[in-house]
């Protein structure tokens, strides 16, 4: 298979030159190879997606998609992977849709720890609704709900997921290709919940390419089991933009750990294969 | 025969279990057994009680006066007492004080058994059992079986009762009936319909059915889970839904409004999604172990947007088994929502059957096979079903919270909107041919007067009604669709026509006007968070 | 004169900038002026577009012909030509290609101007003008008022246009109007109001309310804030209320479903609450940019339990300011929350006034002087209202989503959970009288059939009304309560009742029923996000 | 004043002997304290409240006060110092008010630093719906919903607030009054969002008092400027019974920084004060 494979032929609505566009390629690109390694198969695949500028995925993936309500991207993937476990299951959110509207979702599926892949498309701002501020968006941010600029610092999403139990905690960057298609493949490999927040510009309402350009560096040799060194690389970066400060991108943390799936060995195989066929006698016997 | 025996102490002291119990033992004897639940919403102190009522033909509601008050508290006397029947008395330890009272020197034999104070229970049980002629040994047997290896001091608590009474009645043992709770049917109803996965958070009076299916989670083979908040439950569902499974969700109101979301959501996506709404006294927390039928508005207009929805109200556990296996099969068969809803009277109360029957709806899964490569999730058809298929089955398969087309591709365009919306709304009149076919109302005895009721109130009724002559009584089983023309026709050719109603406002009024242009001619309401009597009922008729 | 202009091009070229900036010109220059805004959900490309109605004497709707399409790129031409009046041409740049077509060769122009690709629009604009024979030097005025500083470029570009046209026409200059959108009437009126504190979280096509308020936070020195979701943004409304702020919260069809919880909070807590719900395309995200009226029932009946609730709907942008300040007054007064139910359509659409009126209601806050040591929040009282009071004043104040004695003291009893619905339905009493001297309806028009709508279909409805003979109109402002006798009165005298409606079933139909017994007679429905043109209506109604 | 003078006249219908008990007394003795110093007016306090066992403090204190939604204790806080920022505000939730329905809330609101006081009273189970698990229910947990036993591992509230940007993060005991009473002093004196998780056994669904007994102790001395030493203390115990672990009790981090309020320090006085009389023709104006 080929990244085209992944495809559709729906006009694409992105901004021209928006970072999207090369997200949703190296999520193609990903999946072709898990498929060609034998690791996934295609029918398998299935892809959960809030509401936003990052949603748009949805129709630009040929694959089993859920386009659900603006924030509940984690909910519906984990309800899918209950009811069928064999899915590949990849949730596709934004930062107003993970950090805002979803966040409880998000801290509560970090510690679930069902199999799934989380990528986040941290554009700090809600793009889809015209560039309002979200909160990753930093201090000072002009959006149109806070023209006078946004005066709470931003939330640090990637020690929220340390803190909150994420067994596979990565940040990326969506202009250096390579190194999103190895993020996202690692992901999806890894067996749990993975978090990938992938910093992108939002050419129209956020547009931090040159800073991020500059300052966004490879985490390399870092102990990705050590919660602290993983801490320590999370807060390198504060989100703000006042002085120059490095980004680290990179694994920061992974570790082997059950998964929600454990809890209900029971079950399998997907639901909707199980005959569910009762003995209504034995059911109702309790009860005389 | 018919007695009624009010159970009551503080929070704790095992009200309700007792009360569980004794029902239980009437109705394996062959007697016919309701058993009404009020507590506050505290969890040691207060006050519960419950009132068993007990006779040999079928009873579906508590009355207001008593044969017997079992007290475990001074305050069950104090509270309870004034109801006493003229021939009725109090049963209780010797330790508390009432007028007519059965004293029990319970505290030499608490200390002979080294037992605990709910043992007292048990000898009041022995000593009830006695009184009513009923055999020992059948006793034992029956605590055997409910307390397995932690019977033996029980057993000598209830012989140690039954020998310090005498026989007043002689029940004769006959075969034995069912005794189930409404939510209890609503769990093994769903279980029966192919139950896969069961997602909830806590909420009175609903969580009994998470609490029951958690235990069968294993042994049915069922996925149960508590999640976060009601909004990670019923789009977790819809996951779930997409993914083939059959999944249901269950709440009170306040949990349900944080899921009309959704619930619009499963309308425009077309998965199914079953709704429980086990309904309290609002607004808001409002008197949350208290009952209350006034979110029926709420839950029929639930969602924003227009998509075809359905709701159906079981009347007493034998109808929440099979209302619930239509639920499954209607939402599976048509890809919308249903709202299965019950309230507190319905769900924490046990009634006693003969028999229990399951539905004979298809259980099928309703998934399609041998599916084109070209799968269209959202085909139009003649019918405004699309033939459904599950993720993994082979073909890219879709789900959408957008406007869409066929292939489930967001479209903003006028013409695919107006399509689709033709096509959703084509599966209503489906569901309304399919609806008329399932009983979705019944009427019961043959006066000129007319009741109408929904959901719990049937019990009160149908126990009032051999008392009021000249009425019969509608009850109204499927809210949507509604029953338009057999409602019409029965309020036309009625003289009267009654609503009796758990709420402030009388909600099935407003939807019976609105489907029909008739009025009702006269409204009983009750929203004291307490649930009808049939005495109430006689009282507000006659008047 | 009356002229339809389209303006249209891709997301980002600025259709709806430049259409606000005509209208704008026009009503300076007396004319009243509609504008319709189309726009998918996206940020760059698609297709964008405008409707610019102009005309003499007052209108309020979009046609759908044109007199002049002014188009940005070619699809705007290949999309919309074949609507071209027959007199009618397209103004574009030279770049582009249509059939009746006054070409400009803009591209010389930019290049001298050494300026961006979107001072095209404004040598286009420049060039229409001319041909209205507008005064240049009163173009130019209203350019550097708009744009200040940035002004310069853009009237250069829009002198090129000028000189390149003839004069066509000649508008006299008459007294300027007011041009303002719906979203806008709500901001401004609930300012006037007094509003302290207004929550939200952006959700088209409520968010421009969230935008203007946000810009004038230090000015008018109200709280405006988005917080983390609409379940925060509604409770921490409560919270500012119950602290003694005016709040406001503001959302569409899915953020409002996760704020019906909290609408019931408000029904029991008795704290005022505005909640303006802007109606879009459901169910679930929908056609998000494109409208509908499709979430009444789920308005009127939102939250669970029983409370009095208000739901009023301007008609437009006028309406808008006033409803607003009503909710205001209502909600202070009553202390039950005030749905204000608007829709893409009024509140993204710009209206022409001679003048805006600010209503005349109280802007009293309604709290309480002299408050007794004993202050009990929930007084029983004759009207069902309670002196309100805020933390601070000095004694003790409760507010509960518990049932609740006078105290707010938590209550189970059946006594008071009675006393506490009956009080707080008296308040729906009061309102009810107090509504009907709000003018809850208005009649336009003296035909013998009756038309019947609500919300933002009053424009189409009254640009058409002078074309429909034999019809009037009766507009419905206020929902809930429902002026009934009004609505039935006008009903009873008509031949035929149309009820006209952006939805796929008619909702104000089935409240019609509902509140009268009675049935329209037909329904003029449109659910394809698009809103009613007047030209759409006679056509429905000839028939 | 005294403690005494914050009770209500409402009948407890807490379990006899509950730590809600102690909880409530303490609340009272500070609030007198505080008063008695000067540093609040009692006129002033205003406390919302979830609902649960916990929440029924509404009841049980002559204070102002808002009984909520469950989960939504946190935005109530929030709104009532919006508009009125004279008021001292002490939120009241349970582990399921907190962690479960309103964890989304939680990690916003240390974000947002009002400056209001939270005290979670964990008693690791949904304790006035029966005993369910909760977020912070340990694995193995045997609640009526997980009859099998709690197969996830529970989150850790102290080091998610951290993550979360909290400028006040304590834990106490329900069982140490004096430590109780301390530690409540010092997060209603600070300035900003104080968190403090009040570990309390639950006498009918989860008792777990002799093991907090046994390991709960004081920290002392700990730096409590220092982020990396309060992650390591928060990270001390897992909130699990497996093994004895030490559980650390007292302040972990404390930090200064601009308040919620300070946003809109343009709004100044109680909102209920200003007169808000607008001129009409001035705000129209600009639409003409
Ligand atoms: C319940 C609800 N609230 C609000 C919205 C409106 N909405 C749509 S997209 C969006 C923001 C998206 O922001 P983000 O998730 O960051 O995505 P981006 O567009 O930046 O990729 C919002 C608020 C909605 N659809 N549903
Ligand atoms: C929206 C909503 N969902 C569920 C409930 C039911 N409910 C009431 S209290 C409670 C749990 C309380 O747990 P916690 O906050 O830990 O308090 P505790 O009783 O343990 O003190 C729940 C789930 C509710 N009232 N509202
Ligand atoms: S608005 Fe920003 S995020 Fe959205 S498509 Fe354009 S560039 Fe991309
Ligand atoms: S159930 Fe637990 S938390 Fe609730 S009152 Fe009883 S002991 Fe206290
Ligand atoms: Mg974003
Ligand atoms: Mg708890």
């Amino acid at each position: 298979m080929e990244a085209k494979d992944f495809a559709t032929k729906q006009e694409i609505t992105w901004c021209p030159g928006c970072p999207n566009i090369g997200i949703n390629q190296q999520v193609r690109e990903v999946l072709a190879e898990l498929v060609n390694e034998g690791k996934i198969k295609a029918k398998d695949i299935a892809v959960s997606a809030g509401i936003g500028c990052h949603a748009k995925n949805y129709d630009y993936l040929n694959v089993n998609a859920f386009y659900g309500l603006h924030g509940r991207t984690l909910p519906v993937a984990l309800g899918i992977k209950m009811a069928n476990p064999e899915l590949t299951v990849i949730g596709i959110g934004g930062d107003g849709d993970t950090y805002a509207e979803g966040i409880g979702h998000f801290v509560q599926n970090c510690r679930h720890n069902a199999n799934i892949t989380m990528l986040v498309h941290d554009n700090q701002n809600f793009a889809l609704t015209t560039g309002q501020s979200t909160p990753t968006s930093e201090k000072g941010f002009k959006g149109f709900s806070t023209p006078l600029g946004e005066e709470e610092s931003p939330m640090n999403p990637m020690s929220v997921a340390l803190a909150s139990g994420a067994t596979f905690v990565a940040r990326t960057f969506a202009l250096d290709m390579a190194h999103l298609k190895e993020t996202i493949k690692k992901a999806i490999e890894h067996k749990g919940f993975s978090f990938v927040e992938v910093l992108m510009p939002c050419l129209i309402f956020h547009n931090n390419m040159a800073y991020l350009r500059k300052n966004v560096y490879k985490a390399e040799g870092n102990d990705t089991g050590d919660f602290k060194k993983a801490m320590e690389l999370a807060l390198e970066w504060d989100y703000s933009y006042e002085k120059d400060q490095k980004i680290p991108i990179g694994l920061f943390y992974q570790i082997k750990k059950a998964t929600f799936e454990d809890q209900w060995a029971h079950l399998g195989k997907p639901c909707y294969l199980i005959d569910r066929r009762v003995n209504w006698s034995k059911l109702s016997e309790e009860f005389k | 025969m018919k007695k009624t025996i009010l159970i009551g102490g503080v929070a704790g002291q095992g009200s309700a279990v007792t009360s569980r119990l004794i029902g239980k033992i009437f109705c394996r004897l062959g007697c016919f057994v309701f058993n009404y639940r009020d507590y506050p919403s505290l969890i040691r102190g207060g006050h519960n009680f419950n009132i068993l009522e007990v006779s040999d033909r079928p009873v579906y509601s508590q009355s207001e006066k008593y044969d017997i008050i079992i007290a475990l508290d001074q305050k069950t006397i104090d509270l309870h007492q004034m109801n006493l029947k003229d021939d009725g008395f109090v049963l209780a330890s010797s330790r508390l004080r009432a007028e007519r009272m059965k004293a029990i020197d319970t505290k030499p034999i608490l200390e002979e058994l080294e037992g605990p104070q709910y043992l007292e229970n048990d000898i009041l049980i022995g000593w009830m059992f006695k009184y009513f002629g009923v055999d020992k040994e059948f006793l034992f047997e029956q605590i055997r079986e409910a307390f397995g290896q932690n019977s033996e001091k029980i057993e000598k608590a209830i012989e140690k009762g039954y020998l310090l009474a005498e026989e007043k009645e002689k029940l004769e043992k006959k075969e034995g009936n069912y005794f189930i709770s409404g939510n209890d049917g609503i769990s093994i109803g769903a279980i029966n319909a192919g139950l896969d996965v069961y997602l909830a958070y806590p909420m009175t009076p609903a969580t009994a059915v998470l609490h029951y299916l958690a235990k069968k989670e294993k042994e049915y083979n069922i996925e149960v889970s508590q999640l976060e908040n009601e909004i990670a439950v019923v789009n977790a569902a819809l996951g779930a839904s997409f993914a083939g499974a059959r999944a249901m969700v269950g709440t009170s109101g306040g949990g349900f409004a944080l899921m009309t979301e959704a619930i619009s959501l499963s309308g425009i996506s077309e998965l199914p999604l079953v709704v429980y709404l086990s309904q309290r006294m609002g607004p808001a927390t409002g008197v949350p172990t208290y009952n209350s039928q006034g979110d029926l508005k709420f839950a029929v207009n639930a969602g924003h947007g227009e998509f075809p929805k359905i709701v159906v109200a079981p009347g007493d556990s034998q109808e929440a088994i099979s209302r619930t296996e239509e639920a499954f099969y209607l939402t599976a068969k048509y890809r919308t929502p249903v709202i299965l809803i019950g309230d507190k009277h319905l769900g924490e109360s046990d009634y006693t059957f003969k028999e229990l029957k399951s539905s004979s709806v298809s259980k099928d899964r309703f998934l399609s096979k041998n599916l084109p490569e070209n799968y269209k999730t959202y085909e139009i058809t003649d019918s405004g079903v699309s033939p459904a298929a599950a993720p993994g089955q082979g073909p890219v398969v879709r789900a959408t919270s957008y406007e869409h087309d066929e292939y489930g591709y967001t479209i903003e365009d006028a013409e695919t909107t107006v399509a689709m919306n033709k096509k959703r709304m084509k599966k209503a009149e489906q569901i309304e041919r399919e609806v008329s076919r399932l009983k979705p109302t019944a009427v019961y005895g043959d006066g000129k007067n007319l009741i109408i009721g929904w959901g719990s109130t049937k019990g009160a009724i149908m126990d009032a009604l051999p008392e009021l002559d000249g009425f019969r009584f509608l009850q109204i089983s499927y809210i949507t669709p509604f029953p338009r023309d057999i409602v019409k026709k029965e309020m036309e050719k009625s003289d009267q026509v009654i609503l009796i109603e758990n709420s402030v406002t009388g909600l099935l009024g407003d939807i019976i006007t609105e489907q029909t242009g008739l009025s009702v001619s006269k409204k009983v309401l009750k929203y004291d968070g307490r649930p009808f009597t049939a005495d109430y009922i006689i009282r507000e008729l006659k008047k």
